[in-house]
């Protein structure tokens, strides 16, 4: 048997979460996943996880919403979405066709908002798991957002879980001094998996007109341009957390895919790159399943957390001259 | 919104048959598509991208300028394409302004390069049949009012409307004027610098006829103050239309909901999806 | 007389730190300056920050250091140098030959290492400013960063205030959930400048050898992939610290100048684009005198703080749903 | 560390020849350089962009594989440049073998595009005269021995040892052995796989000869794990020389720290400033 002929297994097992490969489409950049079921091959995918789901139906933000960056780009969308309750209603029945897993993604502005989503969606036994994303200002607390500040993510985590059985993945702000930090308070409060990273506060200005291009300000940074930020965030919480990761940010090549998974990622998310390349998810899986067998890996599941971290050289000359700060594991310098 | 709506589009690999630059910044590029692609409105787009690179690094909408047969365009709607082997089946061609990055990267391709073409997208104009019309063109807009024109001819008689800067700015003047005559109506061509045509701005002509009652609907594509403007004079001389609008652009598919147009229901509606052309009473201006 | 003749006015004043233009280059991209005289006109640069500067030299750490990322690039240079004595007695002459000021930048691993160097800077009267790199670990709080803690912050510059009066400016990291938090404590030790940012921590993978591209695992992310992120910051902390501000992240084009300054930089610093090309400050000088001719500007200066910031556009639509969440100024969505 | 050593290197905007590609991933490309170019030393490197994309981003680095002048290349050390208006008054050759980015983006540049080339940067290779040398070239490291082997011929005797995986990994074999030649050595061909010269490492024969006393001064390019067994086995024998290495690099001339070579005086060398080129006893391999 030749090696293109070997079968490989993409299943991935993130806790009670048991996907059939470990690629799936980031929130917000795939709509309610039924939208495109002609142009995507919906069965190829891992899980499909929704655009972020309110109570009520939201409406957004006012327009300029996205602008292009240097390898990245910017959005403020203002969290539109058609409410849990159509969502249910109107769509999960057409997605229960496929056996990607529907990962439905919650927000809200309040602790009771995001219980009223989960509730619901609680009942609805072909949602597969929740996502929080708590980058999201807490009107309880100043607009503080809820990822930014262990104690409130504790009590959101804590008020979620008690209504859900369901796996619960908690969406990582990578816009903290310590993402760790905030993953321990997620996992102590009954988190089961964790998804980093968001996107990135960013700005973007239009020197001709001296206008903002965005017109919130500020919006969120995705695509290549984040890539070694997601890297750094997801190595370090899968290593110090101890909780399942995905991966998410500036996916776009099956390469990156396998970058995630050696950082300690399970499964990865992607978004912006669907923008350009709708198909992204199917291109991924088959990179994948060639790296897989091109480097006689049996399992993808043997990828995850693989990275072989050199010890420091033992060829690194000796020297006398401030030996403490030598091989620091540190940035900037 | 229409959650449901399952999209239409193919995701093609087209090559370039030629980029034919008129004085810049105004290229048109040929594209060769597939004998079996789908049917096109007029006023739809493609979102094109350009190599591989990171920048651009999302794709750029373009309208559907025209569509031909055996790389032969001409005024009539294309008749079925004959396959012929080692021969262009189908040829659509985009004309595209250079402002940034895309346009520029799109500008500068050469013959032979592929593109990736994603189309056609979004809701195009409806076709009236029996009215006096008027089309509406502000510089490049006109992109989106060709094949309208085209397939206005025979059924309406319409009067074309373009402005511009300068008399660069109107590079395909000569076909509209042809169009118009053979609908009946004629090609009112305004420049700010007075360069070409009359001095002055696209909407003084068409408020005088607007004012003697001439038309029953307008079609416009051009940038968003014109078209506000026009918005505007249509309720004001009591006649309805529609317009092709450009708003920044994430994917083009409905995916990442970045084309908010704001909605006289109180919503925001897709550009990419509910439009690109709307009427002028559905957008808050 | 003609657009492109009229004469405009470069100059720009920092409290008391004037410069003769706003194009600085950033530390440790262009080591001490002098080296490069024969390649960069150094005559043309408003100020040269120098490579970050310890009390004793520093080996640095073992390689590899520096690797490429998809719009940028991540640094692991361990801060490498040869002490502020060398400094001072070997290439400080040299420098005073050019109008440009000479900013160093300070780092220690502890507050007397800073307090070492300002006290041995403050001597050499060539010295125009201090730039404070506080992104670096303390080692007596257990490595935190200065540069993360603000009562750590605020000990740190209140020592070095004490020791100096040149123009004080702290370098804000981007690794932090409130860089303004970090701003105002600097500004309360008596800090006369921020410069906004230190690069963004970030991590990169070999897929094909499974180890990770720079030997510290983790790395400095910088170049145009970062811009966003330090616009965004600059845009905050020019607004809401209320000191002057220089801009550096992924600036790489005339354009990219005039952004930070409308975002309320005072001046920027060049970095990453250095090293593709060591011309960077000259071009970018050029394009900002053309820019500012062509808009018809008299001084650089009227562009500091310039962005027009949209008023929520009065022709949003009206609508009872959800009117809270409307143009809030966030970013993830 | 030499702090104060300032730079001697031009930037030059130069346009590409022709890019000659062997079998892949192999390649020549053939640069047009000005006629007053800095004179060059064996081993030295220049840092090229192609292109002002963000993919590559950075410089990359390559050895200068040959000088000639009016689009000729001879196995002699270049005459001095006619200048002729018109015509290429010199020519650089660069030799890639495509990896990634960066090296895919040179070999695939066309005619007539333009590169940034920086350079000559660092420190080239000493030249022995009267001695009986070894080259030792492992795969593309041949691209730093081709000038210092043309510069050898007449003051030194030399054999080359040139090893690769296979036969396509060793795409200038003849002119080593035409310049080997005429210095009064040979050529000496190992691949892995057999299917060219000896089979094995190119260790193999150098260590028989090493042996026998042959040799008074190496000189190496090749991958580091060559590299670093060529030091043992210099120190083994008794035999001094010297290497040039390759590492990442952020810049090329010195300004970013990047490249550091743990040297045995137990700082970090620059590899772009201090080397590429190291004698075997500098560097803690
Ligand atoms: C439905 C639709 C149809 C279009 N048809 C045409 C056409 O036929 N011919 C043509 O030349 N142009 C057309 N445009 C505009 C075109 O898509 C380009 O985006 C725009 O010209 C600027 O792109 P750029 O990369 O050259 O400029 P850049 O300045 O590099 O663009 C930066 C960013 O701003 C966005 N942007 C800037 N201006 C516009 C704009 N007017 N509309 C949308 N996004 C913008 C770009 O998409 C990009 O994300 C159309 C736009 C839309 C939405
Ligand atoms: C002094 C010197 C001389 C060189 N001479 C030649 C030559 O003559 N011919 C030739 O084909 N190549 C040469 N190289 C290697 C070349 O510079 C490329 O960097 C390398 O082949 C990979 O680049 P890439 O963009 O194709 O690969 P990528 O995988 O895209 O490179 C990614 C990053 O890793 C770095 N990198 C990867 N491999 C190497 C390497 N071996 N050396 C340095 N950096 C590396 C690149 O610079 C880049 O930053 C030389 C390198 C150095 C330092
Ligand atoms: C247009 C857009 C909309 C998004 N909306 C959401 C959202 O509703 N909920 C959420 O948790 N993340 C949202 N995100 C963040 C993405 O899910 C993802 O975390 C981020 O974009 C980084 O991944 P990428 O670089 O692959 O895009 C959105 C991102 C984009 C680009
Ligand atoms: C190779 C390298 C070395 C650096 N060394 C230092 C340093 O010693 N001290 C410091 O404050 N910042 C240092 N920086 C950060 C830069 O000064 C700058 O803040 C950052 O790179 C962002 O700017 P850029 O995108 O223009 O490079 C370094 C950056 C790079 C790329
Ligand atoms: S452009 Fe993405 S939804 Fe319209
Ligand atoms: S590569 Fe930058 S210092 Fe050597």
């Amino acid at each position: 048997m030749t090696a293109a002929q070997r079968a490989v297994d993409l299943r991935v097992k993130l806790g009670a979460l048991e996907l059939e490969n470990p690629i799936l489409t980031a929130s917000g950049t795939f709509g309610y996943g039924l939208e495109f079921a002609h142009l995507v091959r919906l069965e190829r995918l891992g899980g499909i996880v929704t655009k972020g789901l309110s109570p009520e139906p939201i409406r957004g933000n006012p327009p300029p919403r996205v602008c292009e960056t240097r390898g990245g780009m910017l959005n403020s969308i203002g969290l539109q979405n058609i409410g849990i309750d159509r969502f249910v209603n109107e769509v999960l029945p057409g997605l229960q066709r496929y056996p990607a897993k529907v990962i439905v993604n919650v927000f809200g502005y309040s602790i009771d908002d995001y219980v009223r989503v989960v509730t619901r969606a609680e009942r609805a036994p072909e949602i597969a798991a929740l996502e929080l994303n708590v980058s999201c200002p807490n009107v309880e607390r100043g607009g503080i957002e809820f990822g930014h500040d262990p104690d409130a993510l504790h009590r959101l985590v804590t008020a979620v879980r008690g209504e859900t059985a369901k796996p619960l993945i908690v969406k990582l702000s990578p816009n903290v001094t310590s993402p760790v930090e905030l993953g321990l308070a997620a996992r102590d409060a009954g988190a089961d998996i964790l998804s980093c990273i968001n996107t990135v506060l960013g700005m973007a200005i239009d020197a001709a007109t001296r206008r903002p291009l965005i017109n919130t300000l500020r919006g969120g940074l995705s695509g290549p341009a984040i890539k070694p930020i997601a890297l750094r965030i997801v190595f370090d919480v899968a290593r110090k957390v101890g909780l399942p990761v995905i991966g998410i940010g500036g996916i776009e090549t099956a390469t990156d895919v396998v970058e995630f998974l050696l950082a300690g990622a399970s499964a990865v998310q992607v978004g912006t790159a669907l923008f350009r390349d709708p198909k992204t998810p199917e291109r991924l899986l088959e990179g994948v399943e060639r790296y897989l067998r091109e480097s006689g890996t049996a399992r993808v599941a043997e990828l995850v957390g693989a990275l072989e971290v050199p010890a420091a050289r033992s060829s690194a000359p000796k020297s006398n001259l401030a030996e403490r700060v030598v091989n620091t594991t540190r940035g900037a310098s | 919104m229409r959650v449901l709506q399952s999209i239409r589009m193919l995701d093609v690999r087209a090559r370039v048959l030629a980029v034919d630059v008129h004085p810049l910044p105004y290229f048109t590029v040929r594209i060769a598509i597939p004998e079996d692609y789908p049917p096109v409105a007029p006023g739809q787009f493609v979102m094109v991208q350009v190599g591989n690179g990171l920048e651009p690094y999302l794709r750029r909408a373009f309208s559907i300028y025209d569509l031909g047969n055996d790389g032969q365009v001409d005024e009539e709607p294309a008749s079925p394409a004959r396959v012929r082997s080692g021969v262009v089946a189908r040829e659509m061609r985009l004309l595209g302004k250079v402002i940034g990055r895309g346009t520029g990267a799109l500008g500068s391709s050469r013959a032979g390069d592929e593109l990736s073409i994603l189309g056609p997208l979004g809701r195009g104009f409806g076709l009236r049949s029996g009215e006096r019309v008027a089309l509406i063109a502000g510089g490049v807009g006109s992109a989106a009012l060709l094949l309208l024109a085209r397939a206005l001819v025979g059924i309406a008689t319409f009067d074309v409307f373009y402005g511009g800067r300068g008399r660069l700015d109107l590079p395909d003047a000569p076909r509209f004027a042809r169009l118009a005559e053979r609908s009946g109506g004629e090609l009112h061509v305004t420049t700010e610098d007075g360069s070409a045509g009359r001095r002055g701005l696209v909407t003084e002509p068409l408020t005088e006829r607007l004012a003697a009652g001439v038309y029953d609907y307008l079609y416009a594509c051009g940038p968003m103050g014109l078209l506000s403007r026009l918005a505007g004079l249509a309720a004001e001389y009591g006649v309805i239309g529609e317009a092709a609008l450009e708003t920044p652009m994430g994917c083009g598919y409905g995916a990442c909901l970045g084309c908010a147009v704001p909605h006289q229901d109180g919503h925001y509606a897709l550009c990419c999806k509910d439009g690109p052309v709307f009427r002028f009473d559905e957008v808050v201006w």
